[in-house]
């Protein structure tokens, strides 16, 4: 007990908390937005290991940090407007093309990783963004340790989150992005144009992928290695659900859940050979579950979520 | 420019589909192939010649397709019904760890002729619960089951990596976090000697023609389908729609649960965490391939199998990355779901 | 003057079915026209057309004497078209005023005037006395409530022409009179109005002029006040109609019988102490405001609900819960309220639905005897003139009327002892209206006991023996057929009966 | 002599700290044109088998790799190709005459990087990052804790698992939640650990591999492993046509020059390298071996 309560009391738990979940913020974001314009983006886990790479080597190319998020960016646009061609102009089942969006984003990263940078021993390495010192507030006793020590990608997705709650709520933009994913043919009939808005949301959505992944090789770690996005784009597919598509309940699920990993991460190292890893490692999964099955009623999934919508076929 | 349903398919057209998807997925990556300096015609000769080309490359490629095959079969089932199970890869996991347990713990001296059904049964039984599981919350508390049985993939590989490392942990294997081996036994025969091809095979294709002819032609069939197609008309016309999704899942979750089982009594013998290379998820691009026809995911399988064999030995057999097979499978699957599309519509100006 | 709206010479097709073939009307400020037409007449495809929803394949369209480019939502928005779809689109999920905004301000402006707009909302509201909260969810709203919301976001969008599509299809009575007092109200303030509806009445009574289709060209054009209801039907169909009279007889012995039952369905009681008996070659009407108990009423007979309280007898013997099967097995006949949704399964085949809810008479061994499937979905499909492709198509290719038609006949070739229908006619056109009736008078001649579920009075009055109002779960003692008329049977649907009840 | 034909089977990609000696020595040794050299990389276990038939079908005579997850394939494979020699890394022991294994005993190196983190830490606790409990990775975080605790008997030690091979990202925040904890020295058996021990200013002890050039400051001390002894007895045995069928681990122990501690002189105390000296001097001679012990560390 006394040793859970030390960790709670540690600052450097709650400093990991918000790195662990600066990527989780972003994918959870990113799916959020196209799932609020009624497409479902399996393609997420591949968008985040091609950010990953992507951003990683532009660097490791020669340019500065926030350029390598950019050419991220842009790269996860482009896997975007493939599944955006494949399911909202072809209509094809959103699964599966995900799936295979997923399957050709890792497998061509890797295989362009490997072109790139033939290397033996341990890959290289470039310098990651460091915590940015906030005067005053980051050298406040435990909270400047505690919260005000991360590096920019961090407070972006912060300021994500609550931009893109802004944008969805506030915006007329918004407002016709969340018409078009629960009712298309409404949005088309008020003068809408749904294809171009689901293009938008699943392109800048799948941006704000692979910035998620590029944030786990510029700021997370220094390199690039292959599957070392490890599942953390299907945990974000969780959250939106979790989060009921709502920016602001994102954040808090992906602080949540990152909250969890980083206490294991703590409690293990206390708690030796009582409970088997695995068991820390399951809770945050299971923990969603039970989040789902309680929260599920209440949530209002985009109707049109799934549903694909061509003009001209039956109202 | 606008798109509009086809009221017939021209035969040539159905011919030449998958023609088309494969030149184009192979133009693609070789590409990808030439940017890595490699000569790409001999590259495309290779792929053939190491999927089916000799002995050993025709047998890799058919045991590849038998997980495939029963993965596709279980997406197939379960999104026919609109049961949206992502959960074939955790499903295969469990089946497979309860093979492995009931053939090591409980019947290793049985003869195979008991022993090998009994295996198979226990595996789709596990599968059966994993996915009963996620159907019971939807049932009960409407909650979406894509993100659950997506999530329980997680847990059940966790789940099997903490038995393989405890109760399960084969002592013989020096601590690694490896399962105790099916008895010889349980071990399913293989079919050509010296290579890995297994009775598998057998089952999976078997399996492909009941689920065929239970989806067409029996009433449960039927009564799936409209239970997915509209909950509403399914209940009203007397279809109890409860018990169909149960069998529905029994059935899927079973079918991955027997991938896994298979799997591990076909060629491995015992479990770890990288039992499958995703075949729970390739399974659901197969179902897709097929356009959820049980008989189509045979030919689905087969098709993933042969890009993934032919490439994978190709990269190897010109000395260029590895990862050059994922991306051709990963780009034969979007072109052949493309030109599947076009099998359906067709352009107007 | 140049009149507000000339549509010239437009013509589409879809594949082979020629919908609109050189259509040409005009209208002019503060005008009502109506169009009218069998199922498939080509109706919504012409004014889904004029929203610019469809592409003409040929043909102009002039606001104001510009011409509309074709295919543009937004640039008929903009020229002050106003499109309420027989199918609402709006979002249930949204609230009233986001539905209403939706498309009304530059998407790139950086925040919505919603204090503006829910002004604006709130002003027309008043103007054209359509009540509404702007911070209602739409999915919590009536259909008329919605159909109030449709209208605003059409008005809110400045238009100077608005179309509906059988905007009362889904309407009580009382809702439908207010919506055409508001219609008109409407037009005096200077809007131009087009609809669409099958209901002969409410058109002669609403539009200045009458357009009549068939098989997609504009076959006749009458003005209101000179015209007569039997002009019209036979102006649609191409022949004479009549709708069918219930003609005496004597009913039998009572089949079934409902003694203080209740339905409890989430906390609210839904049927509260409902009694009724039905005998025989009789048909009992029970009419009410929509929302009144009517669905739970035919859930519970059709099996697919349970009660929470009181006795059933059918053929005199008390009995539990029904299944859906116990209920086909007893021979009751069910056609559902929403045929798209619970009817049919809209993917399957036509034999497919015929033998789904009877799939045990059809099965073998578990397998599924589509020869005998087929044989009976085709007799069915010709001995109740179901028309539209043969029996292995889709059923979603069958228009409404041909849905309908094959859901009777898919109950009534069985010659069920009792029948359960819910709104049959509902959204039909005249012809098929009288195909529907006809068939169930045909069933009451043959003894059927028929409880019949309608908002339509006249369609109660006409096919009814005695008649019973439901009211917020309550049903009243019935009143002979005969007797009632429609001030009377208005006074029921109200209520009026219960004080008297409290009282005593 | 004609370079010998061999292929490198590797189930990570080369990045991989324990592949990429592997890939490294045999690199080295086609350079030096003892070797011609192909490899496959990131090949997963239900592949694995196959990699090794089509190579022995493509006319290699050695194949060098790993056979954890599939030790019964693995031998199965080899007894259908009995003229191609395989060694392989391997928890179990030889099979028939071309089948020869290897494990990863660096737990010397580890021993004495301990010996020196024991006589650095200010905090009494040292804390080391591990993948999973498996048998040569207890071997390493052991030997270290031994180490540490041979010359500091009230230091605690401490582990984190992270569940995977392939996660450095949160290797490094299993490093991080060991400094909360009061560690002040890493031993990094993954990678990322270092990154932690860098961000917090704290020493860390890499494995298998130098990590000082990549992390100057901060990892003073590697558990080295070299595979260049095992490659070249097999490449001899081969050559000389003598059976492979043997087991090569302890030509990758200090004693036989395989594993080592390459350490940066000066950071730890003066006496503390001394008494690490002489043990290691006393390992290449034999008058003191490292406990190996292979239970997961508590
Ligand atoms: N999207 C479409 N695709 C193909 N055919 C269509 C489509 N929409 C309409 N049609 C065809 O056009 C014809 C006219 O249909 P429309 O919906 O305009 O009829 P309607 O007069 O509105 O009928 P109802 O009274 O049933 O509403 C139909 O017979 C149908 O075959
Ligand atoms: N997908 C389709 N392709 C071609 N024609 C269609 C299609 N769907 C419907 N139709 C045709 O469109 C016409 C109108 O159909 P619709 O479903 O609007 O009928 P309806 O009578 O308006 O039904 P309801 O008003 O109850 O919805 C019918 O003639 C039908 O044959
Ligand atoms: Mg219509
Ligand atoms: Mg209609």
């Amino acid at each position: 007990m006394n040793e859970m309560m030390d960790i709670l009391g540690s600052a450097g738990l709650w400093a990991a908390v918000l790195r662990i979940a600066t990527p989780l913020i972003f994918g959870t974001l990113g799916a959020l937005l196209c799932e609020r314009a009624g497409v479902l983006n399996l393609g997420i886990e591949g968008i985040m290991t091609f950010g990953a790479m992507a951003g990683w080597l532009a660097v490791y190319q020669g340019c500065d940090l926030w350029t390598g998020l950019l050419v991220a960016a842009i790269c996860g646009g482009i896997f975007g407007a493939l599944h955006a061609g494949l399911t909202v102009t072809l209509g094809l089942s959103q699964h599966v093309s995900g799936l295979g969006v997923t399957l050709f984003a890792a497998s061509l990263s890797y295989y362009l990783f490997r072109l790139m940078v033939p290397v033996a021993g341990t890959p290289p390495t470039v310098i990651p963004f460091a915590p940015v010192h906030i005067p005053v507030l980051s050298d406040l006793p435990f909270l400047g340790a505690a919260l005000f020590n991360q590096t920019a990608p961090t407070w972006l997705a912060i300021g994500l989150a609550i931009a893109l709650a802004w944008v969805l709520f506030r915006t007329p933009l918004g407002l016709a992005i969340r018409m078009t994913g629960e009712n298309p043919q409404a949005a088309d009939a008020q003068g809408l144009n749904p294809t171009a808005l689901r293009y938008g949301a699943v392109i800048a959505g799948s941006a704000l992928m692979a910035v998620g992944g590029a944030f786990l090789t510029l700021s997370a770690f220094n390199s690039f290695f292959p599957t070392m996005v490890q599942g953390r784009g299907w945990i974000c597919i969780a959250l939106v659900v979790f989060a009921s598509w709502r920016p602001g309940r994102a954040l808090l699920g992906a602080l949540l859940f990152a909250f969890f990993d980083a206490f294991q991460l703590r409690l293990q190292t206390v708690l030796t050979g009582d409970l088997p890893y695995q068991i820390f490692l399951m809770i945050p999964y299971i923990l969603s579950i039970v989040a789902l099955a309680v929260m599920a009623r209440r949530a209002r999934v985009p109707q049109a979520l799934m549903k694909p919508y061509r003009r001209g076929e039956r109202i | 420019m606008r798109l509009e349903p086809r009221d017939h398919l021209p035969p040539w057209l159905a011919l030449a589909t998958p023609l088309i998807a494969v030149a184009a997925a192979l133009a693609l990556a070789g590409g990808l192939i030439a940017l890595a300096g490699a000569p790409v015609l001999r590259a495309y000769g290779l792929i053939v010649t190491e999927a089916f080309g000799s002995r050993l490359a025709a047998t890799e490629t058919l045991t590849r397709a038998i997980p495939l095959i029963l993965t596709g079969l279980a997406a197939a089932v379960a999104f026919r019904a609109r049961l949206w199970n992502i959960g074939a890869e955790g499903q295969l996991y469990l089946g497979a760890v309860a093979a492995v347990t009931v053939s090591s713990l409980l019947i290793p001296d049985w003869p195979p002729i008991v022993q090998i059904p009994v295996l198979l049964v226990a595996g789709a039984a596990a599968g059966m619960v994993l996915l009963l599981l996620p159907l019971w919350l939807r049932l009960r508390f409407q909650v979406d089951e894509v993100v659950t049985t997506l999530l329980l993939n997680f847990v059940a590989v966790l789940f099997v990596s903490m038995l393989i490392d405890t109760v399960l942990k084969d002592p013989m294997a020096f601590g690694w976090p490896q399962s105790l081996p099916i008895s010889d036994n349980g071990m399913l025969p293989r079919l050509v000697a010296r290579s890995r091809l297994h009775v598998g095979l057998i089952i999976a294709v078997a399996l492909a023609l009941v689920v065929w002819f239970v989806q067409a032609r029996t009433t449960f069939g039927l009564q799936s389908r409209a239970a997915g197609l509209s909950p509403g008309g399914a209940v009203f016309a007397g279809v109890p729609l409860g018990r169909t999704l149960v069998l529905v899942a029994m059935i899927s979750g079973g079918l991955a649960g027997l991938a896994g089982a298979v799997e591990v009594m076909g060629v491995k013998g015992y479990v770890t965490t990288d039992l499958s290379p995703g075949y729970g998820y390739s399974g659901i691009v197969v179902a897709m391939l097929a356009g959820l026809n049980p008989l189509g995911v045979v030919a689905a399988a087969l098709f993933t199998a042969m890009m993934y064999v032919g490439a994978d030995g190709m990269s190897r057999a010109m000395g260029i990355p590895t990862y050059i097979a994922d991306v051709t499978v990963a780009l034969s699957l979007l072109s052949m779901l493309i030109a599947l599309f076009f099998t359906r519509y067709r352009i107007r100006r | 003057m140049t009149p507000i709206l000339e549509i010239e010479h437009v013509s589409k097709s879809f594949g082979t079915t020629r919908a609109n073939e050189d259509i040409s009307l005009t209208l002019a400020q503060g005008e009502i026209i109506a169009l009218l037409g069998e199922n498939g007449a080509g109706k919504t495809t012409l004014m889904s057309i004029l929203s610019g929803h469809y592409t003409p394949d040929s043909g102009t369209i002039r606001v104001a004497g510009a011409v509309l480019p074709p295919g543009r939502p937004r640039m008929a928005i903009r020229a002050g078209i106003g499109m309420v779809y027989q199918h609402f689109s709006l979002a249930p999920n949204l609230t009233v005023l986001e539905n209403v905004m939706t498309g009304t301000e530059s998407l790139w402006s950086p925040r919505s005037n919603t204090a503006a707009g829910r002004a604006k909302l709130l002003a027309l509201s008043r103007k054209f006395g359509l009540a509404v909260d702007p911070d209602a969810r739409l999915g919590d709203l009536s259909v008329g409530e919605q159909q109030r919301v449709e209208i605003l976001k059409a008005l809110y969008n400045d238009v100077r022409i608005l179309v509906l599509d059988e905007p009362t299809a889904v309407l009580t009575n009382i809702e439908a009179e207010h919506l055409f007092a508001t219609l008109k109200g409407m037009a005096r303030q200077g809007l131009s109005l087009i609809f669409i509806s099958h209901k002969l009445p409410e058109v002669m009574a609403t539009a200045d002029r009458i357009l009549v289709l068939r098989g997609g060209r504009l076959v006749a054009e009458r003005r209101a006040a000179e015209t007569s209801r039997a002009e019209l039907a036979e102006l649609m169909v191409g022949r004479a109609v009549t709708r069918p009279v219930r003609d005496a007889a004597t009913p039998g012995a009572v089949v079934l019988e409902l003694e203080g039952v209740t339905l409890r369905e989430a906390g609210v009681d839904r049927l509260k102490s409902v009694g009724l008996h039905l005998r025989e070659g009789e048909v009992l009407g029970i009419i009410g405001v929509s929302g009144n108990g009517q669905k739970p009423l035919a859930a519970l007979l059709g099996g697919t609900a349970r009660r929470s309280g009181g006795e059933v007898r059918l053929f005199g013997q008390p009995i539990g819960n029904l299944t859906v099967t116990d209920a086909i097995a007893a021979g009751i006949g069910r056609i559902p309220e929403d045929r798209n949704h619970e009817g049919v399964v809209g993917e399957m085949a036509i034999w497919e639905n015929v033998v789904l809810e009877r799939i045990g008479d059809y099965s073998r061994h578990g397998f599924v005897d589509r020869q005998a499937g087929m044989a009976d979905a085709e007799r069915i499909m010709t001995e109740f003139d179901v028309r539209g492709g043969g029996a292995a198509r889709p059923i979603r290719l069958l228009s409404g009327g041909n849905v309908q038609k094959l859901i009777l006949g898919r109950n009534l070739s069985r010659r069920p002892r009792i029948l359960i229908a819910a709104q049959p006619a509902r959204g039909l056109d005249e012809g098929a209206v009288a195909a529907v009736h006809e068939r169930i008078l045909a069933a009451r001649r043959a003894g059927t006991a028929v409880l019949l579920i309608s908002e339509d009075l006249d369609e109660v009055m006409a096919l009814s023996d005695r008649i019973q109002a439901i009211v917020g779960g309550r049903l009243s003692p019935p009143v002979a057929a005969e007797g009632a008329d429609a001030r009377r049977l208005g006074l029921m649907m109200a209520g009026d009966w219960m004080e008297a009840e409290d009282a005593s | 002599a004609t370079p010998l034909k061999v292929a490198g089977i590797h189930g990570s990609p080369v990045e991989n700290a324990w592949n990429s000696v592997l890939h490294q020595a045999l690199l080295d040794a086609a350079k030096e044109g003892q070797i011609e050299y192909v490899f496959s990389e990131a090949v997963s276990p239900t592949d694995y088998p196959r990699a090794m038939s089509q190579y022995a079908e493509q006319g290699a005579k050695l194949i060098i790799g790993e056979c954890y997850p599939i030790e019964r394939q693995a031998r199965q494979v080899a007894a259908d190709y009995p003229d191609t020699a395989f060694v392989l890394g391997s928890s179990t022991g030889p099979a028939g005459d071309n089948f020869g294994v290897f494990g990863t005993w660096n737990y010397d190196g580890a021993y004495l990087a301990g010996m020196l983190a024991g006589k650095m830490t200010k905090t009494n606790s040292v804390g080391s990052v591990g993948a999973m409990p498996i048998p040569e990775i207890n071997l390493l975080i052991n030997a270290f804790a031994e180490g540490v605790k041979a010359v500091n008997p009230d230091a605690t030690h401490k582990v984190s698992w992270i569940g995977t091979f392939f996660d450095p990202p949160k290797a490094r925040e299993a490093g991080l939640a060991l400094i909360d904890g009061g560690a002040d020295i890493l031993f990094g058996e993954r990678i990322g650990t270092a990154d932690a021990a860098k961000e917090r200013g704290i020493q860390a002890v890499g494995s298998l591999i130098d990590y000082t050039p990549m992390y100057p400051g901060t990892v003073f001390a590697n558990a080295l492993w070299g595979f260049r002894p095992i490659l070249d007895a097999a490449i001899a045995d081969v050559q000389a046509g003598k059976p492979v069928g043997r087991d090569y681990t302890s030509y990758g122990l200090l004693k036989e020059g395989g594993s080592d501690i390459a350490y940066v002189k000066g950071v730890a105390p003066a006496e503390a390298e001394e008494a690490m000296e002489k043990v290691r001097a006393d390992i290449k001679s034999g008058a003191f071996t490292v406990p190996a012990d292979a239970n997961e560390p508590k």
